[in-house]
C-alpha cells in the first residue's frame, strides 16, 4: 500500500526494514541515537535533523551513537562490514568526507580489488549532500564527483523519496560499498511511497519526464530544477526528456545514449563543482560513444567554480536553477 | 574604594566586564532574532561560556592568532572582531566581516589574530600550530590558541596537533572547552578519560583543569600557560569547565540536557553574574559602573542589528570573487 | 647556463633557490631531513627518494622533519602561510591525501572565499603522484582529479624537470594554495635546465609537439607516451599535436580550443581513472564550446575503472601505453 | 628431560619456534632477492621483531582478526597465511594470496583472520576496532588486534581508535611495535611521551610495555589482555620495544643509525638465539630440534621461492575483475 512519505520518513523506513529484516545490520554515527550518556531522555535526536529518530526504541543497541571521531567508527564500520556485519554509518555531511577520506577510498574501496577478490565490504555510509541550507563553504557541499572519481565506490543520490527507500534498501543489501547521498533540501519532500519493502537496482537511470527535443541528465536536487525547466519550456513548444541517474557509480549511460540517439541534444545539470564534475563525465561519454547523434554543442549546467556562499542570495544564485537550465536548453535548440 | 584583590586594573575589569556582556547580549538578542526566522543557517551561541573566552583573551594581542570553532562568536568578539560586522555577516550582508560569503561558522579577522572560525571539529588546531609555528620562525613572541569543545577533543587532528606542538616545542595551547556536551551526546560517555590532565599527558603535555565559569580562574590559569608559552616552555592543554546556556544550535529541543538543567545553571552559574559578585563584593566595580556598561552594550547589539538588517545585500558579481588570489 | 638536470634535481633546485631567496620560505615533511633525533647521520635521507637531500646543510632549521601526523603537520603549514611564512609541505605520495584532505579542501582552498577576500594562503603541497613503481594500489594513484575539482586549490603536474623547476618556483611564489605533483616515475628523467631561477606562469599549456592532424592533450607521465604515440604515428604520415597542460588548475583551454579548431580532432589522455577524470573534463569543455570544430568523436584514453594492480605485468596494463594513445588517435581518423 | 618451566607445551615451542623461524628466513631471502633485482616494489623487512608477531599470535584462533601494516609478513604467517602464497603474492604472481593484484603490502587472507597489511599508517587501527565490534554484536568472543608502529601511533586514526575502542568496550588490543625508527627518524624524537603507558592513559586504557625481543615476555603480557579483552573487560595497548634488523625498506642505506648498530643487535637481541637459549639452557628443547626445524624451514623458503618464480603471471583478463562484487 502506498501512501505519501517524505523522503527523510522514507530514509528512516528503509533503514527499520532492513534491520528488521536482517540482524546483522547495525547503524553508528554521531548523535543518530543522541542524547547517550546525557540525563534527559535516551534517543534525544535521532540524527541532527531527526532522520533516524524512532529506531532506538525499535532496535536498541543496533544504534550506536559515537565519539566525534569519523575515521575511527567509519573505518570501524568498514572493518565490521569484512567481518560479518552490514553496518551502516552515518558520515553526517559528506563535507566532513575530509576528516575519514582514506577509510573511504583507499580501505573499503579496494580492498576487494587489493586482495584479488577475497573481501567484501558490505558498508553502507549515509551523508547528506547538497545546498540551499544557508550552511555555508563547509556544510553545503556536492562532493559526489569526488567519491564517484574512485572505483570500487558505487554512488547513490536520489531525488525523491520513493527513490530514496528502494536505493536505501539495496544499498544495504548490496555487497560492495555504497556512499548514499541524501540531498538535505530534499528532506521535507512528499511522494508515494509503498509501505513494503522493495530495493532499486543499481544502474537504471529513470526518466522523470519523457521529451523528444532535448536530453536534460540530472540528480538529486537538480531533478527538480530540470523538470521545472521543462516544464516551462513545454510552454515554449520545446519537449525536454529529463533524466534521473539516480546511481552515479554504476552510471547507466545507456539510458541516456537511447535519449540522445532521439534527440539530439544534451543538458547535463550538476550541483557540484564544474571541473571534473558528473556534468563533464556524463559529456564526455556521450561525446565519446554516440557523437554522431549529437546536433549541437552540448551544455553543462553547474555551480560556479567557488566554494558555496553563505548568503541566501549568493547562494541562490551559486545553485542551479531552473532558469539557468532552460537558458542551456534554448541554447543547444538554437543551433 | 577598597584596594583591588583582583590581577587586573579597574580599567582591565571594566574592559572584561564589557567583551562578557557584549558576547553575551549578542547571543541572546541572537537567540531571539532566530526564533523570529530571520537568521538563516546553523547558529550556534556561546551564552553562558563568556568568562572562557574572555579570560583567556585578556592576555593576547594583535599578534597572537587564535584558531576557532563553529561555536565562534564570543572568541571572535573577545578576540577583537568588529561587532556590527559580525552581526552584518550573520545576516548575510556585503558589509560583514566576510562579505557575506562566510556566515556564522567562519568569521574571521586575520588583522585582529582571529583565524577563523570553523565548521569542521578539530581543523582549528593545526592551523593553531601553523600560527606558533610561524611565531617560532619569524622570531616574534606571538602564540597560537587553539579552541575545540570536548567533543572535537575525540577528533584526530585536535590528537596529532598535541603531539606536533610537543615534539616541536611551539608556543601554542590548547583550550578545550567543556561544556559537557557534545551536540545531545554527554562528555562522560564520549571522552574515555576521566581528567584532560591525562589526555594532555598521553602526549607529553601539562595540563590544566579550572571552573571555566569563574572568570578569574580561568584568567589566571591561562597567564600562566601563555606566559610559559611566550618564553619559549611550549605548548599547554587549558580545560575549561563550562556551560551551554542554550542547545547545542538554535532549534535544538535539548529534551538530551536534565529536567530545569538550563534555569538551575543560569541562576547558579552564570558567570557574568559570579563576574559581578565578584567586583561588587571587593568594592572595586560597583553595579551603577556594571549597569551604565550593560546599557551601552544593549545599544551597540541594538544598533548592531539596526544596521545589518539595512544593510546591503551582496550581488551577483560577488558569487565569483574572492576565490583566488590570481588565477 | 643550461645543463641537464633530472626531474628531481630540478625540484631540489627550486626549493634551493626559492629558500635563499626568501626567508619566509620554509619546508617540512616526513624525513625530508631525515634522522631527526636518530642516533646516525643528520640529513640522512631528504626526503624518502632523496628528493630534499643536501637542502638541510644549506638552510638548516628552516627544514624540518615531522611527527608521521600529516593533518597536523600539512593544517600547520597551511596555517602558517595566513600568518606571514610561505610554507613548503611534503605530501610523501598524494595517494595519502585521505588523511588529511580536510585541511587541503576545506580549510587552505576555501579561507579566501570564506572570509571574504581577507585572507592569503601561499602554501605549497608538493606530493609524489602516479604509476610504475610497482607500489601498489595505496602508493600509485593518480589523484589529480580529485584534487583538481576544488575550487581554490591550484594544481599542478610537470611533464619534465625544466617545467617542474619552473612551476615549483611559480607556486612558491603564488598566493594561493598550491598542490604540486611529482611523478615518481620521472625523476631521473632529465632536460636542459637552466641554473638561474625563472618562473613559469599557471595556466600556460605547452605544445609538447606540433601538428596538424590531431589534438593530444596530456599532462605528467603522459605527455611522453602521447609524445611516443605522435612520433610512431608520424611514420604512418599522421600528423598529431601534442599539448602538455602542465597546469590543471588553473587549466589553459584556450591553447586547446585554438589546437582542436585547426585538427577537429581530440585525444585526451589521462592516468587517472576514467569518471570525472581530467580528460572527461577537457572532453567536456571542448564540446560545449567547439563543438562545429570537431571533425570526429573526441577519444579518452585513461587508466580502467579498477584501483592500481601491483603486479608488474597488470601495472604495465594498467597505464595508457602509447600503443593505447595512438589506437584512438587512429579511431577518430576514420571518421 | 627436565621440567618444562615455560607457559606453553612443547608441542607449542616448537610451533612457535618454526613460526618466528619462518618469519625470519622469509625476510632474509627477500633481502637476498630484492638485492638481485628480483622483487618489484616496496619491501619492508619484519627480520628482528619475530617474538612480537608469533608471541601474541599464538593465543589468537582464526576467528580472532588481525589489521597489520605495512611491515606485514611477519603478522601473516604467524596469524597462518600460507608462506607459498605469500611469496608468489610478493612476486607478483596470479597464484599469490591476493592473485598478483596487492603486493607485499596488500597480504590478506579473511579466512585466516588476517585483514590485510596495509600501505597507510594507522589505517588498521579503526579497521581492528570493526572486528572487535563484530565480534561484540554477532556475540562470539573474537578480538581485534591492531599492529602499529611507533611512528604511525601519532596518526589521528590510531588514536582516535583508542578512545572508540574504550567508549565501546571493545575487545581490541592495540599493539605498537616500538623499533625505535620510523623511516630515519627516532620516536625518542617524535613521540612525545616517554611511555606508551601514559598514552593509554590518555585514553583511559590500561597499557604495558614488554621487550619485544624476549617472546616469553610478549606472550604472558599479550595472553592477559588477550583473555581480559575476550572475557568483555575492554581494550588495551601492548607496546612492544623491538628492534629492526633491516632498513627502513629494501634500499635503505641506514645511515640514521649509529655505527655498528645493526651487527650490535644481530649479536646481541635476535629475538630467536634468545628464545632458543631459554629453551635449551631449560632443557625443554634440543638444539637438534631446533636445527631440525631450521633446516625444513629453508626447504619451505627455498621451495616457495621457486614456485614463486615458475607461477604464472596475471594476464589481462584479470585487470579488471575483483574490483566489484556486483556492477
Ligand atoms: C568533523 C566534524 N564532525 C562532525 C561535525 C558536526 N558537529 C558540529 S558541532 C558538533 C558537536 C561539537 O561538540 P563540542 O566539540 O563539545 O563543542 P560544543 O558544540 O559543545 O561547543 C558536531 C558533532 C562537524 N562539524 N565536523
Ligand atoms: C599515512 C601515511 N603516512 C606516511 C606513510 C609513509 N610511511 C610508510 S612506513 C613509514 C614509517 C612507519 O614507521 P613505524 O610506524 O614506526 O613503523 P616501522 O616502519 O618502524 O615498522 C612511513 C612514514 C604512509 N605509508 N602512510
Ligand atoms: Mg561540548
Ligand atoms: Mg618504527
Amino acid at each position: 500500500m502506498a501512501r505519501t512519505l517524505s523522503f527523510k520518513d522514507a530514509v528512516n523506513e528503509a533503514i527499520d526494514q532492513e534491520m528488521t529484516r536482517d540482524p546483522t545490520v547495525i547503524m553508528m554515527g554521531e548523535d543518530i541515537v543522541g542524547g547517550t550518556g546525557s540525563p534527559g531522555e535516551a534517543d534525544a535526536w535521532g540524527g541532527v535533523l531527526g532522520v533516524t529518530k524512532g529506531l532506538y526504541a525499535k532496535h536498541g543497541d543496533r544504534l550506536m551513537d559515537t565519539p566525534l571521531s569519523e575515521s575511527a567508527y567509519i573505518g570501524a564500520a568498514i572493518g565490521a562490514a569484512t567481518c560479518g556485519l552490514r553496518p551502516i554509518a552515518e558520515l553526517m555531511f559528506l563535507d566532513f568526507l575530509g576528516v575519514c577520506f582514506d577509510q573511504m577510498y583507499n580501505q573499503a574501496a579496494k580492498f576487494r580489488y587489493m586482495f584479488g577478490g577475497k573481501a567484501e565490504t558490505p558498508v553502507t555510509i549515509r551523508a547528506m549532500v547538497g545546498g540551499g541550507f544557508r550552511a555555508a563553504a563547509q556544510h553545503s557541499q556536492m562532493l559526489t564527483p569526488i567519491i564517484t572519481h574512485v572505483p570500487g565506490l558505487k554512488v547513490v543520490c536520489p531525488s525523491n523519496a520513493y527513490d530514496a527507500k528502494g536505493l536505501l534498501i539495496q544499498s544495504i543489501r548490496d555487497n560492495d560499498p555504497v556512499i548514499f547521498c541524501e540531498h538535505k533540501n530534499l528532506y521535507a519532500h512528499e511522494v508515494d511511497v509503498p509501505e513494503e519493502s522493495y530495493a532499486i537496482p543499481f544502474g537504471e537511470a529513470n526518466i522523470a519526464r519523457e521529451g523528444t527535443d532535448a536530453t536534460i541528465v540530472a540528480y538529486g536536487l537538480m531533478v527538480h530544477r530540470a523538470t521545472e525547466a521543462a516544464e516551462n519550456l513545454a510552454k515554449d513548444g520545446i519537449d525536454c526528456e529529463v533524466i534521473d541517474l539516480r546511481t552515479l557509480s554504476p552510471i547507466d549511460m545507456d539510458t541516456v545514449y537511447e535519449s540522445v540517439e532521439s534527440t539530439g541534444r544534451l543538458i547535463c545539470v550538476d550541483e557540484a563543482n564544474p571541473r571534473c564534475s558528473i556534468a563533464s563525465d556524463v559529456t564526455a561519454s556521450v561525446t565519446q560513444e554516440i557523437f554522431s547523434s549529437l546536433k549541437a554543442a552540448p551544455q553543462l549546467v553547474t555551480a560556479p567554480h567557488t566554494p558555496v556562499p553563505f548568503s541566501p542570495v549568493l547562494e541562490d544564485l551559486y545553485i542551479p536553477s531552473a532558469e539557468q537550465v532552460a537558458d542551456a536548453v534554448r541554447k543547444t535548440m538554437a543551433t | 574604594m577598597s584596594k583591588n584583590p583582583f590581577p587586573l586594573s579597574k580599567d582591565d575589569l571594566l574592559i572584561a566586564y564589557r567583551m562578557m556582556k557584549t558576547i553575551r547580549e549578542f547571543e541572546e538578542r541572537l537567540h531571539v532574532d532566530f526564533g523570529r526566522g530571520e537568521i538563516p543557517g546553523f547558529v550556534h551561541l556561546y551564552a553562558g561560556e563568556e568568562a572562557s573566552a574572555v579570560g583567556i583573551m585578556m592576555h593576547l594581542n594583535d599578534q597572537d592568532q587564535i584558531a576557532s570553532n563553529h561555536r565562534g562568536h564570543g572568541h571572535c568578539i573577545a578576540k577583537g572582531v568588529d561587532v556590527k560586522e559580525m552581526m552584518a555577516e550573520i545576516y548575510g550582508k556585503v558589509s560583514g566581516s566576510c562579505r557575506g560569503k562566510g556566515g556564522s561558522m567562519h568569521i574571521a579577522d586575520l588583522s585582529k589574530g582571529m583565524m577563523g572560525a570553523n565548521g569542521i571539529l578539530g581543523a582549528g588546531s593545526p592551523l593553531a600550530c601553523g600560527a606558533g609555528l610561524a611565531a617560532q620562525k619569524l622570531g616574534h613572541n606571538g602564540i597560537g590558541m587553539s579552541f575545540t569543545g570536548d567533543g572535537a577533543s575525540n577528533q584526530g587532528t585536535f590528537l596529532e596537533s598535541l603531539n606536533l606542538a610537543a615534539v616541536w616545542n611551539l608556543p601554542v595551547i590548547f583550550v578545550v572547552e567543556n561544556n559537557g556536551y557534545a551536540e545531545s551526546t554527554s562528555v562522560d560517555w564520549a571522552v574515555a578519560v576521566d581528567s584532560y590532565v591525562d589526555r594532555a599527558a598521553g602526549f607529553g603535555l601539562p595540563g590544566v583543569t579550572v571552573d571555566g565559569t569563574e572568570f578569574f580562574a580561568v584568567y589566571e590559569a591561562a597567564g600562566e600557560l601563555i606566559k610559559r608559552a611566550r618564553e619559549g616552555g611550549g605548548p599547554s592543554l587549558l580545560e575549561c569547565k563550562m556551560i551551554r546556556f542554550f542547545g547545542h544550535f538554535e532549534g535544538d529541543a535539548q529534551t538530551y540536557k536534565a529536567e530545569g538543567e538550563n534555569e538551575y545553571n543560569r541562576k547558579h552559574h552564570d558567570c557574568l553574574k559570579i563576574f559581578r559578585a565578584h567586583v561588587t563584593k571587593a568594592g572595586v566595580l560597583s553595579d551603577e559602573e556594571l549597569d551604565a556598561i550593560d546599557t551601552q552594550v544593549l545599544a551597540l547589539i541594538d544598533a548592531a542589528v539596526e544596521e545589518a538588517i539595512s544593510a546591503p545585500l551582496p550581488t551577483a558579481d560577488d558569487l565569483t570573487t574572492d576565490v583566488y588570489v590570481s588565477y
